[in-house]
């Protein structure tokens, strides 16, 4: 099934864990699926540069399944994770199968290292700036200065945060009251759904399911079907803008579709 | 020739008896004070039996020729800018104050949707604006009369300055942030009320306004040098 | 008397000559205000031609053993109580806001790669910016919008504020603590190795975009009219 050039290299790390025992993980503690996959990758206790992804990948994808039979509500950026995790397990199985110009398994392994190294990274960082000697708790200022002549002083302590602040509040206090409450009925509007494909574009791995990309909330009965006919008929749009690309193997079958935005961004200016 | 700063003067060469570990400690502990400090307070940081007094005349031997010193105010003890540097002193602190509530919000208004007059303002804010709060903003100097609206009753614009942009820390009006950065940076709700919509303020004369020519003549000043960003 | 200090000969020398009237005022006035000076306006206090930086380094190294220290911050100085006494000082301690998980993270990212937008904040941590994080780094007064980004939509960037670094006690931004690593590593590159597709919640920096090059000239429009305001 695997390809055996991976497999060896795989099994040089850790025992993959059984998906139940990924399951103690409660979707409520992460910000999103790079925390998620950070928090599982440290769980492998390797060097994150050395981290098995198949295994990763697995782990992340059976937390998924399971947060879909709990019925989680998992906002989109954990089902874009997903669709690539999955298009990196399908490279992993079909190397040879990998399109000119798209990444290969070892690639997107090692960007994910990569982007999990970052995160650590910066969270490292994080933690040794307010470990810093602080003003006002470490260290202390004169306790009782005297007016200084050379200094400007300002005589407003106004910041861009009270301008800002000051803004939003009032507009929507004003705008606040010719609001009315609308009860929607159960359609995605195909604006919406142009909008939530425009939001992944640049980051859909090649040809993935259509269906894979319906909001959070939108996958079954009547809303479903709502969902896919306003998602195609965005691809549709989309495909026609030259964004996309569009893909059905046979009649009534499954709908696939492709990012062609990536190649077009490394053109432009 | 050259010679090093007297050692007997500076801060610290001294030989004393004294831990100097203590001294350094009633050093920091006057220094972040808001307010002169009795012996008793600073005892309670030093081991017991340390004599408080005899660090204290130690501190202020030490501090005597400095720019500092340390003096006895009605029995508690403080830093004192050296009576004979009281010329680097401003006679009054000035007192960092906020603009009033409606004050920040006009002046919120006349930043985004400039160029806009006192009408405007009012139907934007949905409540009536005192002529006084648009003359505070004038008087503080981060609002200007931009122009003259074309319509009936040439109604003068109001915008923005450079000193405004200066202190909030603009390069540019434009860099504004739009809805959307609004919404992303945790300003607005997700969801804002429909119709909500943030127009993109510019410096350039709109194409109904007239460049102000002013009531008086005292009011044209020579055009300002290019803007410098300098905070 | 007084000979220009040869820039050469007075680094790292202390043999050269600093009247102590001078280590007297820029004390004092280094005293007097509770926040960072410039060298700039000390200067402004002494007669010309003094070297500022040779009296600071003296005052400096006079104060380095004491309670008190002189410190650089934000590229100005300031007297601080020492590092290692603050636990005596606990009573003046400040009750802090409490800042999220995700805005300490937030403001990490922002420092080490200012200017930053919105979005490459979402792809580094991979997920969205909610409410009560940059918003609530701007309150506290740790990060600024700095401009706009030259790509298209134009994104708002983001950095860190002068009180940023004198809360942390950083003298400038290069300063961070680890950043060379972080460069080193290729972790403050604004993109991952070429040839990647990157899942992320937001659009990610693209091979297209320009660093921010400060403000564009234009959407500078030449005043029209001098500031009416502040006479």
């Amino acid at each position: 099934m695997m390809d055996p050039e991976f497999e060896s290299a795989e099994s040089f790390e850790a025992a993959p864990i059984a998906p139940e025992e990924a399951l103690i993980i409660e979707v409520d503690g992460f910000e999103g699926p790079l925390d998620l996959l950070l928090a599982l990758a440290r769980n492998q206790k390797v060097d994150i540069a050395k981290i098995s992804v198949l295994q990763l990948a697995d782990q992340y994808l059976a937390f998924m399944e399971s947060a879909r039979r709990k019925r989680l509500e998992l906002a989109a950026d954990y089902l874009v994770m997903a669709a690539w995790l999955t298009y990196f397990k399908s490279r992993l199985v079909l190397p040879q199968a990998a399109p000119v110009g798209e990444p290969g398994a070892e690639e997107m392994a090692a960007l994910l290292r990569w982007r999990l190294a970052r995160l650590q990274a910066m969270r490292d960082a994080a933690a040794r700036i307010m470990a810093r000697d602080r003003m006002g708790r470490d260290v202390f200022p004169r306790g009782e200065p005297e007016p200084v002549q050379v200094i400007r002083t300002r005589k407003y302590s106004d910041t861009m945060y009270d301008l800002l602040t000051a803004y939003s509040r009032e507009r929507v206090r004003v705008l606040g009251h010719r609001v009315y409450e609308m009860v929607r009925p159960p359609i995605l509007l195909i604006e919406e759904a142009r909008e939530r494909i425009e939001r992944m574009l640049g980051k859909i791995p090649s040809w993935s399911l259509l269906t894979r990309f319906l909001p959070p909330d939108w996958t079954s009965g009547a809303k479903r079907r709502s969902a896919i006919a306003s998602m195609f008929s965005a691809a549709l749009e989309l495909t026609r803008d030259g964004k996309l690309e569009l893909r059905q193997m046979a009649p009534f079958g499954e709908i696939f579709l492709k990012d062609r935005t990536e190649k077009a961004g490394e053109q432009t200016t | 020739m050259a010679h090093p700063v007297d050692p007997e003067t500076a801060v610290g060469q001294e030989a004393f008896e004294l831990d100097p570990a203590h001294l350094r400690i009633v050093e920091a502990l006057l220094f972040a004070a808001a307010q002169p400090v009795d012996e008793r307070s600073l005892a309670a940081a030093l081991p017991p039996q340390t004599n408080v007094g005899a660090v204290l005349t130690e501190l202020q031997r030490q501090y005597e020729p400095r720019g500092v010193n340390l003096v006895r105010v009605a029995g508690k003890w403080q830093f004192r800018t050296a009576k004979d540097l009281g010329f680097l002193l401003s006679k009054q602190a000035v007192e960092e104050r906020k603009l009033s509530r409606a004050a920040i919000e006009t002046l919120a208004i006349i930043a985004y949707h400039q160029p806009v007059t006192r009408a405007e303002i009012e139907d934007i804010r949905g409540v009536m604006v005192s002529k006084g709060t648009v003359d505070a903003l004038m008087e503080v100097g981060w609002v200007r009369i931009r122009g003259r609206r074309r319509t009936p009753g040439r109604p003068v614009t109001y915008g923005t300055t450079e000193a405004f942009l200066v202190h909030f820390g603009l390069e540019n009006i434009a860099d504004l942030p739009g809805v959307e950065e609004l919404k992303g940076a945790g300003f607005l709700d997700a969801v804002p009320p429909a119709g909500f919509s943030v127009p993109s303020p510019s410096d350039a004369l709109g194409p109904d306004e007239d460049p102000y020519e002013g009531d008086e003549a005292d009011l044209l000043a020579p055009p300002e040098e290019s803007p410098a960003a300098d905070g």
